[in-house]
Parts: C-alpha cells; structure tokens; sequence
C-alpha cells in the first residue's frame, strides 16, 4: 500500500516536474504562447484544461480496456480518443452554461479551444501507449495538468515583466517568449533524475 | 469565398507568406519535439504534407455534401482517419523513426492549422486548388522543420542524417529541449530582423 | 541686479535637487571588489589555469556586450561594471580546467542572450552568469565536471582529477568522504578555508564569508535572501540528510548540516547570485520566500536529485518565480491597516 | 528608548550648520511687492483693489467667498501700480497685485484681544480666518478649513510641527528658540478653537536646544507634551509626524488626519495664529531662510510676502561665486526657480542657492535595477520601482495598483535610487494621465 502510494506520488512529480508537457515534451505550445499575455486568463485556462484532462483521461481508459481492447480496435484509438474528448467538452459546455452560467462565463470560453488541442489528446494516447491502471492515469493526468498550470503561470509572470522590458524590436513577441521558455526549461533540467521511474 | 490565386501562387504564399511556424506561429508543438534529428524533421514534414493535402482533397470533394453545422466533426473524423492511416504507414514502412516520435504523428490529429485549412479553404474551392493548398502548407511545413532540424542536428551532434559531418565539441544542448526553444526563438528572431531589415516589414509576431 | 545667474541659465529640474552618492557602477564594482578574496583563493589552489579561464570568461563577457549593444545601437554599457562582475561571477563557477570554448561560449550566452535580448541590465528574467554556466554543464556534461584537486595545479600541469566533495557524498557515501579527508574535524576545516576540489571560486568558505560580510556591512545585501537560504538548507539537511553509515538505510534528523553549509557553491551562490537585484522578488517579504524556495530546491536536488549540486538550477528556478512572487508580495501601503479595520466596523 | 518614528525613510546631509544660529532678522523693505492672489491651495482671490489706489500695509487686496481659500493682505503702504499675470516660484503666471512701497509702514487699525483664550470657538476661527492664514511649512493649505471639521470625524489631537525635516531649512528652528512662548500660545488657541483637550509638539532629535526650550515653554500645560522625533527625511510629513507622536496611520487613498481624529499645524502657522488672534494682525510676513553653499551669508530673515527673491538675495551679501541653481523650499521638495523675479509667499519657506559643485544634473538616467532601496525607504510603503518602470513604460492605469496616489512625492525614492531615475518626475507623469479612484 505504502509502495503503492509512494508510486502514485512519484508518478505525479514525474508527469508535473519532470517530464513538464511544456518544457520537455513540447506539448499545448500554441496555448502556452497564445494565453500567457494575461495571467487571468493563463490561470483560467490552466484549470478548465486539468479538469478536461482528467475527466476525458477517465472516459478514454474506460472505453480503451472494456471496449477497443476486446474488440482488437485500438488501432483506431486516434479517431475514437478525439470522438471522446469532443464528445466530452461538448457535454460540459452544455451543463455548465445551463448549471453554472458564472462558471460557464469565467471558464466556458476556454472550453472551444480545448477539443483540437494536442495536450488533452495525449494524456489518453500515453495512458493507453504506457498501459497505465485506472488510478495511475488520473494521477498522470492530474499531474500532467499541475504542470501544465505551472508552466503558464509562470510564463505569464514572466511575460507581464517582458512587455516592458526593453526587448529588440525583431525578438518582440513570440520569439523572445521561446528564449524565455528555453532558458525555464534549461532550469527545469535541474529537476531530471529526481526520480527513476 | 472562391479563391482566385493561380495553384502555383497558392503553394508559394502557402511556403513563404503564410509559413506556419514562421509566420503564423501555430502547430509549434512538433517543431520543437521532434527536430533533434533532419531525419525527423523531415519525415514529419512528409508526413504533415501528406496528411493536410489528402484531408484537404476529400473535405474539397465532400464539401457540398456536408451540413454546415456538423462540419467541424466531420472535418476532425476525416483527419483523424489519415492521420491513422500516416500512424499506420509510419510504423510499418519507418519503424526507427516511428519509435522517436510516434506520439507526435498521432497528434498530428490535434494541429490547430491542419483543421483551419480544410475550414477555410478546403471547404470553398475545388478540389485542385486545395490540393495545392495543401501541399503549399505542406512543403512550407516541412522547410520549416528542416531548417530547424538541419541546425540543431549539426550543432547538437556534429552530424546530418546520422553521418558525422564536422568534428568537433558538439553543443549537446541543441537536441534537447532547451534547444529547441532557443533555436526557434532565435531563428523567429532573425526572419524577423531580416523582414524588417531588407523588406520593411513590421515583423511577424504570430500570437505573440 | 543680476546677481544670480540670468533667468534662462538657472538650472531648472524637478524635485529632490540633491541625491545620495550611491550609483549602479559603484554597486557593481563593489560587488566585484567583494569576490576578490575567493578569487586569490581560488587562485591559490587552483594555480595559473584559474586566472587564464576567468581572464577569458571576462573579456568574453565585455566582448559581447560591446557587440550586441553595437549591433542594436544602444548605449554602450562597459563601464557599469555588470557585464565584468557577470565574467567574473561565471569564471569563479567553472572548474579551474575549463576547455578555452567553454567559457568563450558561457559568457556569450549570459551576457548576449541572458541579458542583451532580453533588454539590458535591469530587464533580465534569469541570473545570466548562472543561466552561462548552465548551459555550458548541459552542452559539454564531462568537461564540466572533471575537477582537478586543489593543490595539484602547483606541483604538476596535468592536474589529477578527483571528485568534489558533494559528489563523494552523493556517489560513494559519508563514509567515502570521510576516509579522504581523514575526520569530520579536518573535513570541515578543508571545506571551510576551501582546500577540495570544486569550481575554481567556490570552495573557499572563508574568502566568500568575507567578501559577504563586507556586503552586507555596505547594505549592499541584506540578510533576507542570505538567512532564509542557509536556513532551509540547514534544516532540510539535518531532518532529511541523515543515513545508516553501515547500511545506508535512512534515519530521520541524523543529517549533518555543516557538510551541506560549507561545499559546493553554496556560499557563493547564496550570498553573489541569490542576491542578484534584478533577478529575485524586489520586497522584503517576497526575498524570504524566495530563499526558502531556494533552500527546498536545493537540497532536494542535493539528496535526491540527479546532479550532486542543486545551487545554481535552485537559483535559476526561484528565478522563474519571481515575477509571480512579486505579484503576490506588495509592499504593504502606509494607512492600507487602517483602512480595512475601518471597513470591518462599518460592517458589525 | 528610541525615539518616535515612523517606517522607512533617508539620511540626507541636513546642512542646517549653514544658517542655524543666524537669529531672525528683519530684512530691509523692498521698494515694490509682488503679491499674488493665490498664495493657497484652493480657489485664488479676487482682487478688492484698483491700479493707483493707496493701501496701507494689513490692508485686504484680495478675497473671495470660496470656503478652501484664504484672504490676501497688503504687506507694505503704498501705491498699487499694477494688476496683472506675474510668474510665481513654480513657474506658473498668477494673477497678482504690485504694490509700490512709500516705505511709511502705515497700518490699518488692528484689534487687539488680551484675553483672547475667553473667546468663542467661532470668533477664534473667524479671526484666523479674517488674518488670510495657511499652512506655513510649504503646502499653503488654508488653515481654516483644517479647523472646521465635519461632524462626524471629531478632532482628539492637535500637532505642531517642528520637525523641519529638509536640510538646510532652520526657519521653525529659529522660531522655536527665539519665540516659543507665543507659539505656545498659538497652539492653545488651537486647542481652544477646535475643543481638543491634548496638544503635542514633535521636534526633530538634531534640534535639542529647541526641544529644551519648547519644553521650557510649555513646562506649565500639563495637556501639552513636547517630543523629540528621530532625525529622519520626511518626518516632518504629516502622515508620518502623525504616525510617529499619536501612533496612528492616516488612511491610505485619500485619507486625511482628520480621519483619525487629528489636525497638524506647522510651528510657524502657531505663530501666526497666535499674532492674529492676540493682536489682529494678518499673514503679512513670513521667515525665509536663505541658505546653501552659493550664497556669502545664510541667514534667517524675517521677509514682507511679496518681495522679490533678488531682495532677498542682496540682503545676504549676494551669491558666493557662481549661484546656478536656486530653490524655492528645501532640496527634497522644493522648486528650483528660474527667475529672481518670483516673490516670496506665504508658503515660502526658505530660498536655497546652490553652485555648480552642488548641483545634480539629471543627465541620462539608467534602467531600474530591481535594488529594492527605493522600498525600503518610502514612507508611504509604495513602490516606487514599479511606478517607474510602468510609468516610463507608459502604461500609467496600471500604476493604480500599486497605490499611485498614496504617493505625496516626498523624493526619497530618487535620493537613494543609485540609477538616478527622476522617480518624482515618473510619478507626477502617471498622476496626470489617470484619475484618481
């Protein structure tokens, strides 16, 4: 139990800090630079995506073992993963706004974005590529979703500093915010080897 | 919206004037994940032509035969049936590349530019010039790559395509992460600098 | 009745007329001034290899920026003293050894991408000299840590390689370490005047402290930063460090915190990069969390990281927070107390 | 036991060597005044005057029925020879009334009161009112106004202010060791006017002569307390003089003393009170003090408002050398003036000549470095750093949250900040591209 436990924990470490989805594996880029202009919005977003993240993370894992598994489908896992993500978020957008319109008008507009993004399909194609168990893939999920929240966060704080800094004209914009994420991402080496898994 | 460009002026603006990563700064995410290696660069880009052209003939040829309203599902269902068939082609025909980045080919699927050139060109015209559209984006895709890939191979290994081309102390830093940002950063930067330096241009922020 | 100067040649200029003595060249040159001590230290245990690699380490760093701040047309900044200190603070985090490309290639990255493109001094997100050295560590891993003991380079040019400190600890055990360096008194006696292997102006806790202290008596730091790092250090390294010498089994609060306090770069990290003015949370308040973060992250690398040394990416990662520490911690405005009790009345 | 303070604050070298033992003399009547007609912070007079027209000195040139404002008196007999636009120390054209002196020093008839203490709260204020009062230390604020508080925000505490925090002022300090019964005085009619039981005087802690003589003074008001403050810019502030002697913190966004119950007068304002009330006589002269490096002999002048300060110059023996700079004020928040034309007003409270080796010259200022000084040292806990940088940056809205308008431009930031940024300068720009709120 305690193995187990310490497992999940460091399985959590390894999907947020290690294997960050922004700074290793290159994931949810263009949310990453198009969103952090403002911290509200990076933080709104951050939260609607790790929910999304886990949720549809769930739905796939379900579908994957019970469903493509014993049908010998999962070469088919692309187009039914997407199906189930956009099902999903379709879903959602309909019960927030009739649920919760405050949420739904704080955090429903991130929710379009979300079906065509490539960090929310992944989760499901590493959890069904990796074989991870029900419980490991919401762990994964979780932490690939903290640290997607903390790479905005801290992009955004960063980028709030960087609108008046005096940045030469042709680097302006997007690409000083990839030297900026390159050199995060340099300090984010720090944490490789922090756990073997 | 019928678009009036020759198919020759449609591939060009598709590799120069709309450049995806360049200047439009979208579908970033393989630009850096898998350009370590110009073997990769490239195949992706192959990969990437080859699903936008056929996914922007067959929206062409469907196009009037969709309801506007489920277009968007039906666009994704189409994609994602090619982007399974390149994943399954891949991994047949390509298996050392596949083993490096077949995460990436499957999320191909995801490319924000992929789905906005069958929504708003695919779905328009006729099936020749969407094909050409795709394969202008395609090969402006795939330049884009192997530049990128063609800098960060030789810097970070000394080699190209595997072969050792200059010895030297290679900046190991170039095939990871780190580098990948930097050398897109940088060379945005200098595209930049060289629009506003020789063509006047105010500079292609992208989302930025 | 001209007894003053005509009206249009009066000095005519906003408010306060008078200024403190206290200029951006004068803190960097004093900060500069501060590392001599730990770099003749490091001169003396490292020999002649230690001057060369700093010596190039600077003129590199003068080098570019003299060549970006042409290139973009802006003021050129030479003499302020921050492009040197930035040389010289990367050249004392190499090892003694350094292949003449690596600090070519860090000091262009610290001065001409750290800190040029992102503006100049006062614009920088991250400590450039910290973000030089970790990009020549990840660039060439071996070269960067091939360490050659202190004393050799006096006695013969092809210095013997050895291990630091950290890095028996970390590879071979608290028993390793104490075997080379006989007993834990004489190890932190080394550690303490600087006679182990290391980068070429860290190891010398004694020349750091003085040179800090110095600092410190100027106000040129403050005790925030400083206190709070060392402190989480000396903690986590006392509840969390501890280890079977037979076993290697884990114990609780067995660590020995001394160990951690006097090697690697910790003092020169702690009391030269950590204090960086443009890189860490301006307010007081927000300088203590910074140093905590420094701290956890530290010794987190330290015991269970992949590297034997967490300083300087704990740095640079409390640099990345920065921002958002900075907009967590204001400065509490004079009369705001008062204002939110007032409320609170008005409610009841 | 250390003494009262408040958080944050400079060491300024205070340079009151210069001039303070010179007592306060007289300075020789100038053969014209300049008055203007707003020498306050509030609605400016009307003038009640007329080109040609004979005025004795104490005579009412100029009024108006606007509640913050304060009368305007003639402080020499003459002839009005002029009414018109004259430029005022800050630069700006004031309308104003030039009167040509027959240096007769005819008065009009002044009521005198011995047992002015019997008098009505009402009857004190309207003669305060009725002598064109303000606040002395610099601000001009009229002092009726801060003694007509509303209803709901009883007044506890009265505070003189003694601090006198600039350097090279000593104007207060003279005052205070020359006439320290009557400014005693003062602040019991203060005290009387507005009812308030506890008095309190603050003294900067470099001034212990005047302390002991306050103290001296005061020694038989068992309800007035003499403090020495810790020597510290701005002290004389007063949110911090407040903060420091009654340990309270004015409010942030607007608040004012009298929100925690307190008024604060400057020691001269006392004087001045005390002068009108006793003896009917109106706000017709102040003490200037001429100081700093570049002129040949700083002193303490007893000055008729209105005179040039080219007068005042020539009454201190002229410039020593080159004088290239000249300030109106103290170095922290005074005006450097551009013309020995500009007249001497009720708020004037010293004129500082500086040479060339004093000088700052604002040349090219280098970007914020981030040192944190700046924080450390304001008194209002802002920081400066950020409203600078987003100042210069142009995004003036945002500086609103960092407490823009708590700021009262004291100049501290700059004084320590060792980029030489023109902070102050930053900051007024922000102020006047957004509305307060």
């Amino acid at each position: 139990m305690g193995n187990e436990l310490t497992r999940l924990f460091e399985l959590f470490i390894a999907a947020s800090l290690i294997n960050n989805f922004v700074f290793t594996m290159f994931l949810g880029l263009c949310i990453f630079f198009g969103v952090t202009k403002k911290m509200e919005t990076a933080v709104g977003m951050s939260i609607t995506f790790t929910a999304v993240m886990v949720i549809s993370a769930a739905l796939s894992w379900v579908v994957f073992f019970y469903v493509m598994v014993p049908l010998e489908i999962t070469f088919l896992k692309i187009i039914i993963f997407i199906g189930i993500v956009a099902a999903f978020v379709q879903a959602a957008d309909t019960m927030m706004r009739k649920i919760s319109p405050e949420l739904f008008y704080k955090l429903g507009v991130y929710l379009a974005l979300i079906a065509t993004n490539c960090i929310i399909i992944a989760v499901p194609l590493i959890n069904a590529g990796e074989g991870y168990s029900f419980v490991e893939s919401l762990v994964f999920a979780l932490g690939s979703g903290a640290g997607f929240a903390l790479a905005m966060v801290i992009m955004a704080s960063i980028r709030e500093k960087l609108d008046i800094a005096r940045v030469p004209k042709p680097f302006k914009g997007l690409p000083i915010a990839f030297v900026t994420a390159a050199l995060v991402a340099l300090a984010f080496t720090g944490f490789s080897g922090l756990i073997t898994l | 919206m019928q678009d009036t460009r020759g198919n020759w002026e449609i591939i060009k603006d598709g590799i120069f004037s709309d450049n995806t990563i360049f200047r439009l700064a979208i579908s970033l995410c393989p630009a850096i994940a898998v350009t370590s290696k110009l073997k990769n660069g490239l195949y992706m880009g192959l990969a990437v032509l080859f699903v936008q052209t056929m996914v922007n003939f067959s929206v062409s040829l469907m196009r009037n035969y969709i309801h506007p309203r489920i277009r968007i599902p039906i666009f994704m269902l189409i994609i994602s049936g090619w982007v399974t068939v390149t994943d399954l082609m891949m991994a047949a025909f390509a298996r050392d590349v596949y083993r490096d980045m077949g995460l990436y080919i499957q999320l191909i699927v995801a490319f924000a530019s992929i789905l906005a050139h069958a929504e708003t060109f695919a779905s328009k015209n006729k099936p020749a010039p969407s094909v050409s559209d795709g394969i202008g984006m395609g090969i402006g895709f795939m330049i884009a790559l192997v530049i990128i890939s063609f800098f960060r191979e030789l810097l970070g290994k000394g080699t190209l395509w595997g072969f050792t081309v200059v010895e030297f102390k290679p900046l190991l830093i170039m095939i990871l992460p780190t580098g990948g940002f930097i050398a897109v950063g940088l060379l945005m930067g200098l595209f930049n600098w060289i629009d506003m330096r020789f063509y006047g241009g105010k500079g292609a922020g992208g989302l930025g | 009745m001209a007894l003053a100067k005509k009206e249009h040649e009066l000095i005519v200029s906003i408010s306060p007329h008078i200024r403190s003595e206290e200029s951006v060249e004068k803190i960097m040159w004093t900060v500069t001034l501060s590392l001599v001590p730990a770099f003749v230290a490091g001169l003396y245990f490292f020999g002649p290899a230690a001057l060369m690699t700093t010596a190039i380490c600077i003129v590199s760093a003068l080098a570019s920026e003299w060549l970006v701040e042409k290139m973009t047309n802006r003021e050129l900044t030479l003499k302020d003293g921050s492009a040197f200190l930035t040389g010289l603070l990367l050249g004392m985090n190499l090892p003694p050894t350094a292949p003449i490309y690596i600090p070519i290639v860090g000091s262009f990255v610290a001065v001409a991408i750290t800190k040029q493109l992102f503006g100049g001094l006062g614009f920088n997100i991250f400590n450039p000299a910290l973000i030089g050295r970790a990009f020549v560590l990840v660039t060439w891993p071996k070269a960067m840590t091939t360490w050659v003991a202190p004393t050799a380079a006096f006695t013969a040019m092809d210095a013997e390689t050895t291990a630091t400190p950290l890095g028996l600890l970390k590879e071979e055990g608290l028993g390793k370490l104490l075997e080379v360096f006989g007993d834990k008194a004489n190890l932190y006696w080394e550690l303490f005047l600087g006679h182990s292997a290391g980068s070429l102006g860290e190891t010398s806790v004694f020349a750091l402290l003085l040179g800090a202290a110095y600092l410190l008596y100027k106000r040129y730091i403050t005790w925030q930063i400083p206190g709070s790092y060392l402190a989480t250090v000396a903690v986590l390294a006392w509840v969390f460090g501890g280890s079977d010498p037979e076993t290697g089994a884990f114990i609780w609060f067995a660590g020995d915190p001394l160990i951690h306090l006097l090697s690697g770069g910790l003092m020169l990290g702690v009391f030269f990069m950590a204090t960086d003015y443009v890189t860490v949370p301006s307010v007081r308040r927000g300088q203590l969390v910074f140093g905590v973060g420094c701290g956890l992250i530290t010794m987190l690398i330290r015991l269970k990281g992949g590297f034997p040394e967490g300083v300087m990416f704990a740095i640079l990662l409390m640099n990345c927070f920065s921002p958002l520490i900075d907009r967590s911690f204001k400065s509490r405005t004079f009369g705001l107390a008062q204002k939110k009790e007032e409320k609170k009345e008005h409610k009841h | 036991m250390s003494l009262a303070t408040f958080k944050g604050g400079i060491h300024p070298p205070d340079k009151k060597e210069l001039s303070k033992d010179a007592a306060i003399t007289p300075a020789s009547a100038p053969d014209r005044v300049v008055i203007p007609l707003s020498q306050h912070i509030g609605a400016p007079c009307n003038a009640q005057v007329e080109i040609g027209q004979e005025v004795k000195a104490g005579q009412v040139v100029g009024s108006t029925e606007a509640f913050v404002s304060a009368p305007v008196h003639a402080s020499v007999s003459g002839k009005v020879v002029a009414i018109g636009e004259f430029p005022n120390a800050m630069g700006r054209m004031v309308p104003s009334i030039v009167i040509e002196n027959d240096k007769k020093d005819e008065w009009v008839e002044l009521t005198e009161t011995a047992d002015y203490l019997s008098l009505s709260s009402e009857d004190l204020t309207q003669k305060i009112r009725d002598a064109g009062i303000v606040g002395m230390g610099g601000a001009a604020f009229p002092t009726v106004v801060k003694l007509s508080p509303p209803k709901e925000k009883p007044i506890d505490t009265i505070i003189l202010n003694g601090a006198e925090c600039e350097p090279y002022l000593t104007g207060d300090y003279r005052l205070m060791l020359e006439r320290p019964e009557e400014i005693v005085e003062g602040l019991k009619i203060l005290m009387r006017a507005l009812g308030v039981k506890k008095g309190m005087i603050g003294i900067e802690n470099n001034k212990p002569d005047a302390v002991a003589r306050m103290k001296e003074a005061a020694s038989g008001e068992s309800n007035i307390e003499v403090c020495a403050l810790e020597v510290k810019y701005p002290q004389g502030a007063e949110k911090m003089l407040i903060d420091a002697l009654a340990g309270r913190q004015v409010p942030s966004k607007g608040g004012l003393p009298m929100d925690v119950g307190v008024v604060v007068q400057n020691v001269g304002t006392a004087l001045a009170i005390y002068e009108a009330v006793r003896y009917g006589k109106p706000l017709t002269e102040r003490v200037v003090t001429v100081s700093g490096e570049g002129i040949a002999m700083p002193g303490n002048l007893m000055v008729k408002i209105g005179t040039s300060v080219g007068h005042l110059l020539n009454e201190c023996g002229g410039p020593k050398g080159e004088a290239v700079k000249m300030l109106s004020g103290g170095p922290m928040m005074g005006f450097a003036i551009y013309s020995e034309d500009v007249p001497v007003t009720k708020g004037t409270s010293g004129l500082v000549v500086l040479p060339e080796a004093e000088v700052v010259h604002d040349g090219k200022f280098k970007p914020c470095i981030r040192c944190s000084r700046c924080i450390d040292v304001c008194p209002m806990g802002l920081m400066p750093q950020m409203l600078s940088i987003l100042s210069e940056a142009g995004v003036y809205e945002e500086c609103k949250e960092y407490d823009l308008f708590d700021c009262f431009e004291c100049g501290t930031c700059a004084f320590v900040c060792p980029a030489k940024r023109p902070i102050v300068q930053f900051v007024r720009l922000a102020k006047s591209q957004t509305k307060p709120g």
